[in-house]
Order: C-alpha cells, then structure tokens, then sequence
C-alpha cells in the first residue's frame, strides 16, 4: 500500500464521524431515531473496517515510503510514520503546521477507538432507546469519536491539543447529557474544569516547547532536542532560555507541564477527582470515554512525549502512577454505587500504565493501554447491562425511588442475566490479572518493568513495585467483591429478582469484548507477552534528549560498539539492548510468581468474605472504621479541594468583586463626587460673590437699559440700521 | 481719464447705498427684496470688476456666478416667505411683523 | 506610489451611514398608529440596508487587498488611500493647520474595518427590539457607525480625533436615552471616562503636531507641520529642538503614558475599566454589541497604531508594566465575572461585560509581546472577541427581551425551551472559552505563544484565567440552560402570541445569530482568511520596533 | 474722453438713476420695472469689464428669473383691483433717515475704496471668458458648482412648501 493511501484512509477515518455528528446534530430530531442511529452507527462500522486495514497495512504489511513533499499536503513516510503535514495559517515569517501520521501506535489505537465506539454505539441503541434527545446523543458520539481520532492521528502537539480539548468538551456534553439533573450538569462542568487545570499545564509545555523549537512536530522536534547548533548556542550564551534556566531543567519542566495534560485527562492524582462523579453520565459514554478512549488518551500522550523525557520527568510520572494505581484502588473498595467501583478501578488500571511508562516499560504501558481498554468497556457495558435491567424491572414494579446502580440492591443476578455475568467474570479475570487472560500478560510485565526499575533506581524507587503489587492485589480483591455481591448470592430486593436478559443489541458488544480479553490474541505464549506480535511491533522510541538528562540505565548498552551501517538497518535502530531491558527480563519470572499470588490472594480473601463469609463484612467494616471512612470518603479530596483551591477562589471572586464594585468604582464615583461638591462650592461662591458684583453692574445697566430698550423694536430693519451704522463705524475706525 | 477700476467700485458704492436705503425706508416686503437684489448687484459688480483690473482673474467670475445662484434662491425663498406673510397677516409690511420682539 | 483604488471605497464606506442619517430624517415618523408603524419597518431596514451595503464594500475591500503590502510607516504601503488637504489656514497666534484628510488601510486596519461591517450589520437586526423613537435611535445608530469606521480608516492624528470624539456623542444618547434603568448614570459615566482619556489624547496631539515637520506639497522649498500618523513614524521630520524631538527624554515617556491611559480607558484595561460594566448593562442590546464588538477595539487598535509606534522607546521602557497590566485585566476580569457567582445581583450581562475586560487583557499581554505571533494572536483576539462578544450580548438581549430580566437566579432549563437558541449559545460560550474549531482558540494560543516569549512568567499567569474563564461560562450555561425551568417561564413567551409565536428565537434574531456563528466556525477552522491579510504588516511593525522594544524568544 | 468712458457713464447714468427710482418710487409696479433698467445697466458694464458670460448670466437670470418672480410676487400679493398696488406710505423722517444713512454709506463705502491702492494687475484682453468660466466650474469647482445645483433645488422645493396654503 502506498503512503498516500494509507493517509486517505486515515482522512477518511477521521472525517466519517464528523459526518455524523453534522448529519445528526442538524437534522437528526428531523430523522428521528432509527436514521440517526443508522448513520452514526454506518459511519463507525465503516471507520472500523478501513481501521482494520489501516492497521493490517501498517502493522503486518509494508508501506511503499513515497514521500510527496510538494503539494498542500507534503508527505513523508519513514519505517516508524507515515505523515502528512501542512501549514494552516501563517505567523510572522513562519507557520503553524497541522498534519495527521499514522504510525504502529496510532494503527493499534485506531482499532481500539473505532471498535469500541462502534459496540457502544450498537449498545446504546437500546440503552437511550426511551430517551427523548437520542439523535443528540449519537451526534455527541460521533464529535467524541472524530476528537479522540484527532488525538491518535495526530503527527504533532498542537493537533493532540486540539483533541485534547475537544474531547473535555464532548466529555462535558455527555457527562451532562442528563442536565436536567443537578448533579449531572454539576459533574459535567467539574470534569471539564479539573481537566482545563491539566490542559493549562499541557499548553504551558506546548509554549516551552514552542520557544526553542518553533515547531510542535514530533518528527521536527524531538530530533532538533540533541541538534550539536542548538547545543552549542545554549552553551556559549547566544540563545537563553527564559528565566535563566539549564536546558535540562528547561526540558524537565517542559516534559512535566505537557504531563500535566494526562494528568488531567487519565485523572492522575491530584486531579482524578472528576473521574468518578463522570459516571453521572450515560453508561455507554463511560465505557466509551471514561473508561477506555478518553482517559488513555493522557497515557497516549504520554507515551508519544516519551523522545524527550528527562530522567526526572520519568520519575515524577512514575511515582504520580504509582500514587494514583495504589489510592484509586484502596478507594474501591469500599464504594457502592456499581459504577464508583469501576471508576475507581478505571483510575487505578491508568495508574497502572502511567506507572509502566514512568519507569521505562513503555510497550508494557502502551500494552496495557489496550488491554485495558477492551475489558474495562466490557465491564461497563456490563455494568449497563445490569442498570439497564435493573431500570426495567423498576419500572415494571413502578418503583422509583431505588438507587440502581447501589450493588446493596442487587445480588444472585447470575441467573436472570447469565451472558451477562458470563462475560463479566470473564473480564473480571482478566483485570485481576489470572492467566489466559490478556490482563495478565500486561499487568505482568508491567510489574517486573517496575522491579525492574526499583533494583536499578534503588532507595525510594523500591516504592513504587510495593504500590504497584498492592494495587494488584486490592484490584483482584474490590473485582471480585463486585462481581459476588451483584451476580452472586440471593437477590436483596424484589428488583434483583425481576430482571432479565438484555437483548441481542446489548449483549453482543459485551461478548466481542470479552473475547478480545483472552491471551492468545498478542501471544501465543499464555505466560510472557514478549514473543507475541505486539512486543515486536511496538517498541520504544528512540529518547532523542541529550544523554545526560537519560537514565543512565536506560541508555543503549552497546551505543559504542554498533557500527553506523548496522544502525541504519531497519529495525534494529532502536533494538540496541539497555541494562533496564536485560533487568527487566530478569524480573519477568520473580514477578509473574509474586503477581500471581497476590492476585489469588485478592480472589480468594474476597470469596471469603463475600462468598463463604468466613469473615463478617460488616465486622470487619466497624473494626477498620476509620481507614474505612477514610477510604468511603475517597481519601477526603473533594472536601480538601472544595475546602482550599475552590473555596480560595471562591474567597477571592469575592473579595475582587467587592473590591472592584466598592473601591475602584467608589474612587471613581468619589472622584465625581468631590467634582460635583467643588462644582457646587464655586457655585456658591458664583452665587454670593460674583453675582453680586456682576448684579451690581447689572442694576445699572438695567437703568441704562431702558433707555436703549427703545431702540429694540423688533423689526429687522432696525437691526440692519444698526449693523450698518456698526460697519460704517468699523470702516472709519480701521480704514 | 480712463476709466479704471475706481469708477466702477463708486457705482457699486452707490448701488450699495440704494440698496440700503431701500430696504431701511421701505414697508413693503417686495421693495425690501429689491433692495437687496441691489446690494447683491453690487458686490457682483466689485467682483467683476477685481476680476478685470485686480487679479482675482477668471475667480472672480465664478464668485459672481455662485452670487448669482444664491441670489435665485434667496428670491425663490423670500419670496415664498412674503406670499406666505400674505397668507397669514393679509398685508406684507414689514415693520408689522415683529415676532422676533419678545 | 501610495496605492489607491478607481472609487473612493473609504469614503463611502465611511460616510455612506451619514447618506443614510440623511435619507432617514427626510423620511416622516407617521402620524397615526398605522404609518408609524409603517415608518418605523422603513427606518429599521433602512439601516439594515446600509449596514448591508458597506458589508459589501468590505468585502470589496477584502477581495482587493494586497496581502504583500506592509503600511505601517510607509506611505506606499497603504491600500485604497485618499488624500486631500482638508483644512489649510494660517491663524494668526497659532501659526498655520494643516489638516489632510487621509484615509488608508494596511493590514493592522483591515480587519478591524471588516469586523466593524461585520458587526455593525448583525446589530442592526439586533436594533429591531427597540420600541422608543426608532427615527432618532436609527439616526445615533449611523452616526456611531460613521464614527467608528472613521477611527479605523483615518490615517491623520486630527482626523482620527475628530472620529474618535465624534463616536462619543451618538454612544452618550444611544445609552442616556435608550437604556436601562440607570442609563444616565451610565451614560455620564461613560462620557467623562472617555473624555477624561480624550483630553490626554489631544494634549499630545497638538505636541505632536509642532514636533513633527514634513516638506510643504503646495509651497515647494516650504516645511509644514503636520499631523500625518505616517510621517509621524519617521525621526527624520522631527524639528530639532521641539518638544518630543530627543528620543528617550522624560516628556517623551509621560506622552506616552498619557496616550497609553487614553486608549487604555477604552479598551478597557483594569484599573479604568469601571465605566464598561455599567455601560454595557445599562445599555440597549445592539448598543452592547457594538460597545463590545467594536469601541473597545479601538483602544488597542489605537495604541499599535498611534501609541506604539510613534513613542517606540517609551513602549520598550513601559512594556513590561504593559504586559502585566494585561495580565491582571486577565485575571481581575475573570474573577470578577466569576464573582457574579456570589456577589452582587448575577446579572447575566454583567458577567459578559467583566469577560470582555479579560478578554481584551489578551489583546494586551499579546502586543505588549512585541512577537509576531503575540501581535497577530492579538489583532485576531480584537477580531474574535468582536464577534464573540457581540454574540454573547444579542444571546442575552434575546431572553431579556422576552423575559425583561437578565438575573442569572431566574432562568433554569431553557435548553428544551429553546433548543436552537440553546446551540447558538452553546457555539458562543464555547467559543468564549477557547474550544478549538472556533476561532477564539487560535487567537488565543497565538497570544500566549507570543506572549511566552517575552514574558513567560505574567503568560503562565494569565492561563489562569483560561480556567476561571471556563468556570464562568460554564456555570453560567448551567445556570441558564440546564436543571429545570422556573414556574413562571412554562408557557409562552408572549401569551398574546403578538410579539414572539413560538418558544424559541425567530428570525430577525436567527438571521444576526447565525452569521456570527458561522464567522466564528469559519475563522476557527481556516483562520489564514482574516491572518493572512495582517501578516506583512505585522511583521513589518515588529520589524520597526525591533530596535526599541524587548522581542522575547531566541529564534526571532 | 474716449468712447469708453461715454459708454461707461452711460451705463453709470442708467444704472443709478433707474436705481433712484426703484428705491423711491410710490408705485410697486414702476419699481419692477426700472429694476429691470439698473440689472440692464449693470450687464452694460459687465460687459465693458469683459465679462461676457457673465453678462449674459446677469441678463437670463436677473432678468429673466429673479424679475419675473418679483412681478409675480407684487401682483400675487396685492389685490388685482388695485387699490393698494402701491408701496405703501412711507414718514417724511423716514426719508431722512434713510437718506442720510445711504449718503453715509456711500460716501465712506467710496472713500474706502478709492482710498486704498489695489493691487492692479494688467488686463489681459480676452475675446471671451466663457471657456475659462466652464473649465473652471468643472474641474476646481465642481464641488460647489454641484453643491449650488443641489442647493437651488432644494430652494426650489422649499419655497413650493412654504408658498403652499395651509
């Protein structure tokens, strides 16, 4: 396939779900449901197909590198990226350049985003079915789905900014698409505001970046980052960087303040705090957007800056990782509400990955990105399956006033809804990380890359696996109490009882993904990922920042040795071995075994509890009370936020307003008003004083006056008798 | 003696005075207008003749010819006041119309 | 040669609202209920007509312009001109005027003249909504318009003063007579604020006047003095020894305070901003939009044209205090207008007109930077938030009209009321925001791109307010549109069915709505339109100030 | 004297007496019509200061427009029957007055202007100025030439409404 091709492909892909979004959001209450579902779901189904051969072709094929540098679009085509690029506007003697690539990483998100947005599209056709704005709902999907795209085709920053944003917005739109609710518009507007904080960050590093490079294109800047002219100028002081940093510090702080954007957006802590109140929103947006797509964009963004991280960018993200993976995680535990739950696990499973990047597994990170992102949307398909049952059944009995989603009205579901919580255990598996399962291969890996990292970094580095192995455990542990509270046991209500099946439309997506979840689709090797495809095809790029901002493990071990030739043949560029490569295959099997224990450990403490009740729950609960208020209040961080940041800006909209409303505009108004006094004094003194002489005057005058007063008569020829006598004056007195 | 510009600008001199007296002593709106149509004349007559003799050149014609234009519209005008005078108070003596005495 | 064009566009352009004030006054307001009312439909589409009109002539303006040429401080560079002497006198104390009257355009100029068609054409669709002597608010209307294109076109200091006061006086009556409840308070308010700047503006002008010389065109040998912006940009027409002739002096940079507050009070920037909140809440609708759309453009459009160049070396000594004063007009905007959140009555309109303040902060910490892309960002954020704006003040107008209040508290649930109105307002706050796709992203991005350069500390302060921005539009979308709709607001409008049928905006309302919307979204996506015509000039002004101002950035 | 200076106090004698008569005439109508001698007179020298155009223009307009209108204006306004189709009386002080004032002016008016020194340039003897006049108004003074049109016109539809009965 040529290059040129291939990026048609990727147009068209980007472009189709904007169709839909312009058909449906303009004429789609004209179309009715069925059309607009039809068009939105057509559209994706054809972006799937051609995501599928985009991804073969790139993947497994080879792309003829024609490269067209001469018309709007110059392309460019090289082992790693097929590119497009072209200038959109033009500022001072450059431009701002947009573009579109698709490279292996993109190929394998293009088919996550695609697949799963054609499933939930399919699903929420009987999810919203009774809802009264359902062509609006499609046209929100379609704008999410060509914004995410957005993000996985883009060749540079600004285009990923572009996303970025666009994607929060879709994100507040359909968090709100309920704005009837209070807490739904509520939940909207605090997703899109905690993440305006992360893009702040994002669009501070895209300004760094800007300042030396001029240019946000991966393939510009990122090479330009270890050019010897750019060295050299920083050295002998003929370009300075603001504030007079050094250029390390300069790319630290450029690659954190970029992180900040995922931060936001794959609700890192300090900002995961929008994640769970998104599960306001429609469930299939939540599998869509919050669970798989949207928030792993913050991982893939993290992973496409993953050229220019400096050592300490790469620790700070680690341990930003780590923090979220282990307190997400503690959290689950105790919430009830079904979707809370899986929030929570969503945000630690990102965690996870970020995790995975920051010290340096970055295929095991970008892996299970993927994984992830097939089962979490099964479990939040899921999980609508059983809300959309549930719902029913209530609305059948008539009751209104019951939570749905609180899995303390559930219980023995198993029976009524069995493909359902076939599918769902399945993928409960598969997070928890038991062999056969996807989730297992990449959870694994991702561990011993955290080993791995803790032998070579040593000291605090040891915390991170400790984070990441307990988070492994309390993941496998919170799962399993899910699932055996909602399916297993006796019904707790009437409700439970009652529910049924879903249809075809809602099961389907649900089998598709969980069969997705199952190993042998990356390895034929059920215990190690690393023989399969996707370690082959997916392999860290080439850390293009000087070597002294590097982890010195993370260099090429035999940068010395290989020969220039050999390092321009094909792959093998970047296969050049490092020491964190070598420890981490080390690790692989002390981690599996360590991995494999605690996640039955987490399995079977949670059959105990909930299954066998070998402990009593609610014991247990008033033993550990405090850690468990702790944990049920979410560790406090909306208090604290509300209580700090928002309630300091609060205090501040305050004090300025008032500030604005009294000082300002009361100098401006006490300036008048002392006008307006000194005006009225002088008028007195006007009054008292010069009108008296001028009366004075004027008395007299006035007796003068009615002698003249005659002479007024009113006629015009009087006046022009007078004027005359006036010129004739003049012309005696001048002439 | 020739005649040069001096004897001209005496018989504006005198149109002008004319004028004046026309429109001092006179009642009748009418005569009033005439006697301004005079003090026009003459200062067309001054222009015509600063034309000839004092430079102003082809200048001075244009001022006359835009002096006349005025003056057309300032009898159409007048003379539409008076008719409408007439309307109104049933005579045109001037010196019986004293609105502006206040 | 300087370029002209075979018709005198800016002229007509300019004085084609005038024409119109004229055509109106002969036409007679009706005696009876019948053709007053028929008088009125005339007077409003009147109006609409010249609007529509000089629309065009822009367009003609931007079908013609040459994108290669600079202006700024080359006489030649300037497009569509016309110059004539237009008063020429020795007065005995003061010594001889000379007033040109010289109109031209550069690519700093363009888009403001097309944004001012823009908007002065969507609000006069907005003007319909006023009831009161429609004959005179027409008339104001024309007059304001003149005015403002006036400001934009002129390119001799005293012509553009005459413009610049000449806007006063419609605006003075369009607010005293047609506003709120307040509106005289507004109204003086607005008048002395304005002034006060005026009178900084005229003592420098007339000291400019004397200190600039160039040769006499009709007395060959001759100098004259002049008040020619262009000839002002060039040291060598200094007179030695007069009043600005030494470059660098104390009087120089007072001068330049002094035109700087002038301008500064129009844009306004915070601390003399005060005048803008009263003004725009008390104003009509349409009055609002231009306010917003237009007048405030032409602070900045006055300080690059006027203020900037010919004190460049006072600019270099004051930018940064410049930047930062942006930087606070930023945040102190839009915490304010966030602070309708809790203080005061949340008045919707208020809260607009505290986001302009933050708004034009950008334009600020944008030509404060001196960059390229700081100077385009910020002429394209003047464009922008003239659209925007105007936008936002007619969604507003819209519900006052219907539901004669505009308190935050007393809506709720308008979305399934009045959906279409609900996307157009959607379309208008996030672009307000910065959503990209529309065109306030770019200019915004380009203003910090710019503005990072030179002063990266106050730019990552001011993406502040990108958040607080965020925070006050959207929690006034929430609470307009989404919960549940207020009792009194479940039947129609207008139960009488006389003035508004259905629930939603009719058509006089959708046609000056969607062309905004459109402009916004179009800009959005193909910015190069309005960019590309600021491009060379831009860079030939920073060029110009390239030895006197602090350019941030190493590879400039 | 040569025949210049015969022609001219010709013109100068019919100028100011028929202007006599029009400023003292009791009747209206004799008014008019030496009126119509003094703007004859006046053409005379305009004539004689080579003024042709002008000339002509005195004759068309004076003559045959502001005249008319002013025959039209005595016989609209007084009653056709006759009665008063005078100037009505007029106070002998009034006379006096006036007269004395007209001397006055005269005699300071031509004492002015015979005491200056004008500048004097030569008379470029010209055949006529009709060329002259023409390119002028349409080139330097278009602008006023098309201001005077609009002017008349307005003029014209002005005195129509005023003139109008109520």
């Amino acid at each position: 396939m040529t290059a040129e091709n291939l990026l048609c492909m990727a147009l068209i892909i980007l472009l189709l779900p904007l169709l839909s979004f312009t058909i449906n959001i303009f004429w789609g209450k004209r179309l009715g449901k069925k059309p607009s579902f039809a068009i939105g779901t057509t559209a994706l189904g054809i972006d799937f197909i051609l995501s599928c051969v985009v991804f073969y072709n790139k993947v497994f094929g080879s792309i003829e590198t024609v490269a067209n540098t001469d018309g709007f679009f110059k392309i460019f085509a090289n082992d790693t990226m097929v590119q497009a690029k072209f200038t959109w506007f033009h500022v001072g003697n450059g431009g701002i350049q947009l573009g579109l690539g698709v490279d292996n990483l993109a190929a394998i998100m293009l088919l996550v985003v695609t697949l799963i947005s054609f499933l939930v599209h399919i699903f929420s056709s009987v999810y919203m079915h009774d809802d009264k704005r359902f062509p609006r709902f499609y046209a929100y999907l379609g704008i999410f789905t060509f914004s995410m795209l957005n993000i996985v085709l883009a060749n540079n920053l600004l285009n990923m900014y572009i996303g970025w944003e666009l994607v929060g917005i879709c994100s507040y739109l359909l968090i709100g698409f309920w704005y009837e609710k209070d807490s739904a518009a509520n939940a909207g507007k605090k997703a899109f505001l905690t993440n305006r904080v992360g893009d702040l960050g994002f669009l501070i590093g895209l300004l760094m970046l800007y300042y030396v490079f001029g240019n946000w294109m991966f393939d510009e800047v990122f090479p330009a980052m270890n050019s010897q002219d750019l060295l050299a100028a920083l050295a002998s002081g003929e370009k300075t960087l603001p504030l007079g940093m050094n250029y390390g510090t300069y790319l630290t702080l450029a690659g954190c303040f970029i992180f900040c954007g995922a931060i936001g957006k794959s609700a890192q802590f300090p900002l995961h705090v929008w994640l769970p109140d998104a599960m306001e929103g429609p469930t299939p947006v939540s599998a869509l957007i919050h669970a798989a797509t949207m928030v792993a964009a913050g991982v893939y963004l993290t992973a496409r800056i993953y050229p220019m991280m400096t050592a300490t960018t790469m620790n700070f993200v680690a341990f930003i990782g780590a923090m979220t993976a282990f307190m997400a995680a503690t959290i689950a535990i105790t919430q009830r509400d079904f979707k809370k739950v899986l929030a929570y696990s969503t945000v630690s499973q990102l965690g996870y990955m970020v995790m995975a990047l920051g010290v340096g597994a970055f295929t095991s990170g970008f892996f299970h990105l993927v994984t992830h992102a097939w089962f979490k949307a099964a479990l939040f398909l899921a999980s609508g399956s059983v809300i959309h049952a549930m719902h029913m059944s209530m609305h059948h009995a008539g009751e209104h006033h019951m939570d749905p989603q609180d899995i303390n009205n559930m219980g023995g579901l198993r029976n009524n809804m069995k493909i359902t919580y076939i599918t769902f255990l399945f993928v409960t598996l598969a997070i928890s990380g038991v062999p056969l399962t996807s989730g297992f291969l990449s959870k694994d890996s991702i561990l011993a890359g955290t080993l791995a990292f803790a032998d070579l970094a040593g000291g605090l580095g040891w915390l991170v696996p400790i984070a990441g192995f307990g988070a492994a455990g309390i993941t496998a542990f919170y799962m399993f109490r899910l699932t055996i509270v909602a399916f297993h046991g006796k019904p707790k209500t009437e409700i439970a009882k009652n529910t049924k099946e879903n249809s075809f439309r809602v099961v389907m997506p649900l089998v598709v993904l969980a069969t997705l979840s199952l190993w042998f689709f990356y390895s034929f090797n059920p215990i190690n990922a690393n023989v399969g495809w996707f370690y082959e095809k997916v392999k860290m790029p080439a850390v293009t920042i000087p070597a002294e901002y590097q982890r010195p493990y993370m260099l090429p071990l035999q940068q010395v040795e290989a020969a220039p030739a050999e390092m321009q043949t094909g792959h093998e560029q970047h296969h050049a071995l490092t020491e964190y490569e070598e420890t981490m295959h080390h690790f692989h099997v002390p981690a599996m075994i360590l991995s494999l224990l605690i996640a039955g450990l987490g399995i079977a403490f949670a059959f105990c509890v909930y299954q066998f009740r070998v402990f009593n729950a609610d014991n247990m609960e008033k033993q550990f009370k405090k850690l468990h208020t702790f944990s049920f209040h979410k560790w406090y961080f909306d208090e604290l936020y509300d209580a700090t940041v928002i309630g300091f800006i609060l205090f501040l909209t305050k004090v300025f307003s008032n500030f604005d409303s009294k000082v300002v505009d009361g100098l401006v108004n006490a300036s008048a008003w002392i006008t307006s006094r000194i005006g009225k004094i002088s008028g007195i003194f006007d009054g008292v004083v010069i009108d008296g002489a001028v009366n004075l005057v004027a008395n007299t005058t006035g007796a003068l006056g009615g002698i003249t007063r005659k002479l007024q008569t009113g006629k015009i020829q009087t006046v022009i008798i007078f004027a005359i006598i006036g010129l004739i004056t003049l012309i005696y007195v001048f002439a | 003696m020739a005649i040069g510009l001096n004897e001209f600008l005496v018989v504006s001199a005198i149109l002008f005075a004319l004028g004046i007296f026309a429109i001092v002593t006179r009642k009748n709106a009418i005569m009033v207008l005439m006697g301004l149509e005079l003090i026009l004349n003459s200062a067309n007559l001054n222009f015509v003749a600063f034309a000839c003799f004092g430079g102003m050149n082809i200048e001075g014609h244009i001022a006359a010819l835009f002096v006349m234009i005025l003056a057309a519209a300032e009898a159409a005008v007048a003379l539409a006041i008076v008719l409408n005078i007439y309307q109104n108070y049933k005579h045109v003596n001037v010196d019986e119309v004293d609105s502006l005495k206040d | 040669m300087p370029q002209t064009f075979g018709f005198p566009i800016l002229t007509w352009i300019t004085f084609l609202p005038i024409l119109g004030m004229i055509i109106l006054a002969l036409i007679p307001a009706g005696k009876d209920e019948l053709s007053r009312d028929a008088s009125k439909k005339y007077f409003r589409w009147l109006t609409v007509g010249i609007s529509f009109v000089q629309l065009v002539l822009a367009l003609v303006i931007f079908g013609n312009f040459d994108y290669n040429l600079a202006g700024i401080n080359d006489p030649n560079g300037f497009q569509f001109v016309e110059k004539f002497t237009w008063i020429k006198a020795n007065l005995p104390m003061v010594g001889s005027i000379n007033i040109e009257y010289y109109l031209g355009i550069d690519g700093i100029s363009a888009p403001m003249v097309l944004l001012t068609t823009i908007v002065c054409f969507v609000a006069s669709f907005t003007s319909f909504s006023v009831k009161k002597s429609v004959k005179g608010y027409m008339a104001m209307y024309l007059l304001l318009n003149t005015a403002m294109m006036g400001c934009f076109v002129a390119l001799d200091f005293f012509l553009f003063y005459v413009f610049w006061e000449l806007m006063l006086i419609p605006m003075y009556f369009l607010i005293g007579i047609w506003g709120g409840p307040r509106k005289e308070y507004a109204a003086i308010k607005f008048f002395i604020y304005t002034f006060v700047g005026s009178v900084f503006m005229l003592l420098v002008m007339v000291g400019l006047y004397f200190t600039y010389q160039i040769p006499d065109p009709s007395n060959p040998g001759m100098m004259m003095h002049t008040f020619n912006l262009v000839a002002m940009l060039d040291p060598a027409n200094i007179v030695p020894g007069s009043i600005f002739a030494s470059i660098g002096s104390d009087i120089r940079l007072i001068a330049f305070a002094a035109l700087f507050i002038g301008f500064a009070i129009k844009v306004p920037i915070v601390p003399f901003h005060t005048w803008l909140p009263d003004a725009h809440v008390e104003a009509p609708t349409a009055i609002s939009v231009i306010l917003a759309g237009v007048l405030l453009k032409m602070g900045t459009y006055g300080m690059l044209r006027i203020a900037f160049p010919i004190f460049p070396e006072a600019l270099g000594y004051f930018q940064c205090w410049i930047s930062t004063l942006g930087m606070i007009s930023i945040i102190y905007g839009a915490l304010c207008a966030l602070g309708q959140h809790k203080v005061g009555k949340r008045d919707l309109k208020k809260m607009i007109a505290y986001s302009s303040v933050s708004h034009m902060g950008y334009v600020m910490i944008g030509i404060a930077s001196m960059r390229p892309e700081g100077i385009t960002g910020g002429i394209f954020q003047m464009f922008n938030h003239g659209t925007i704006t105007a936008m936002l003040f007619m969604i507003v107008g819209v519900i006052y009209d219907r539901a004669h209040t505009r308190g935050l508290d007393d809506f709720g649930g308008l979305a399934n009321k009045m959906p279409i109105y609900t996307g157009l307002m959607t379309i208008a706050f996030f672009a307000a925001i910065g959503l990209p796709g529309m065109s306030g992203f770019i200019s915004e991005t380009m203003v910090f791109l710019g503005s990072f350069q030179t002063y990266p500390l106050n730019t990552m302060l001011s993406g502040l307010g990108i958040i607080l921005g965020a925070a006050y539009m959207l929690w006034a979308l929430q609470k307009v549109f989404f919960g549940k709709l207020p009792e009194k607001w479940q039947g129609p409008w207008d139960p009488t069915g006389k003035l508004y049928k259905g629930d939603d905006v009719n058509a006089i309302e959708l046609t000056a709505l969607v062309p905004l919307a459109v402009v916004i979204i179009v800009l959005g996506i193909c910015p190069s339109l309005v960019l590309d015509l600021m491009t060379n000039s831009v860079n030939h002004f920073v060029e110009f100030m390239k030895p006197f101002v602090m350019i941030g950035g190493i590879n400039c | 004297m040569g025949l210049e200076s015969i022609v001219f106090y010709l013109f100068a004698v019919i100028v100011v007496a028929s202007a006599l008569v029009v400023v003292l005439s009791k009747k209206i109508m004799y008014a008019a019509f030496s009126l119509l001698f003094t703007l004859f007179g006046i053409a005379g020298m305009y004539a004689m200061l080579m003024a042709d155009f002008i000339a002509v223009a005195q004759i068309m307009i004076y003559v045959g427009g502001i005249l008319v209108l002013i025959v039209f204006g005595v016989m609209l306004t007084t009653k056709i029957t006759g009665v008063d189709v005078k100037t009505g009386p007029t106070g002998k002080l009034n006379y006096i007055a006036g007269g004395l004032l007209a001397v006055m002016v005269a005699g300071s008016l031509a004492w002015l202007y015979t005491s200056n020194s004008w500048i004097s340039a030569p008379v470029n003897e010209t055949n006529t100025s009709i060329n002259a006049v023409g390119n002028l108004l349409l080139t330097e003074y278009l602008l006023a030439f098309e201001v005077g049109s609009v002017l008349l016109l307005i003029a014209l539809i002005g005195a129509a409404l005023i003139a109008r009965r109520k």
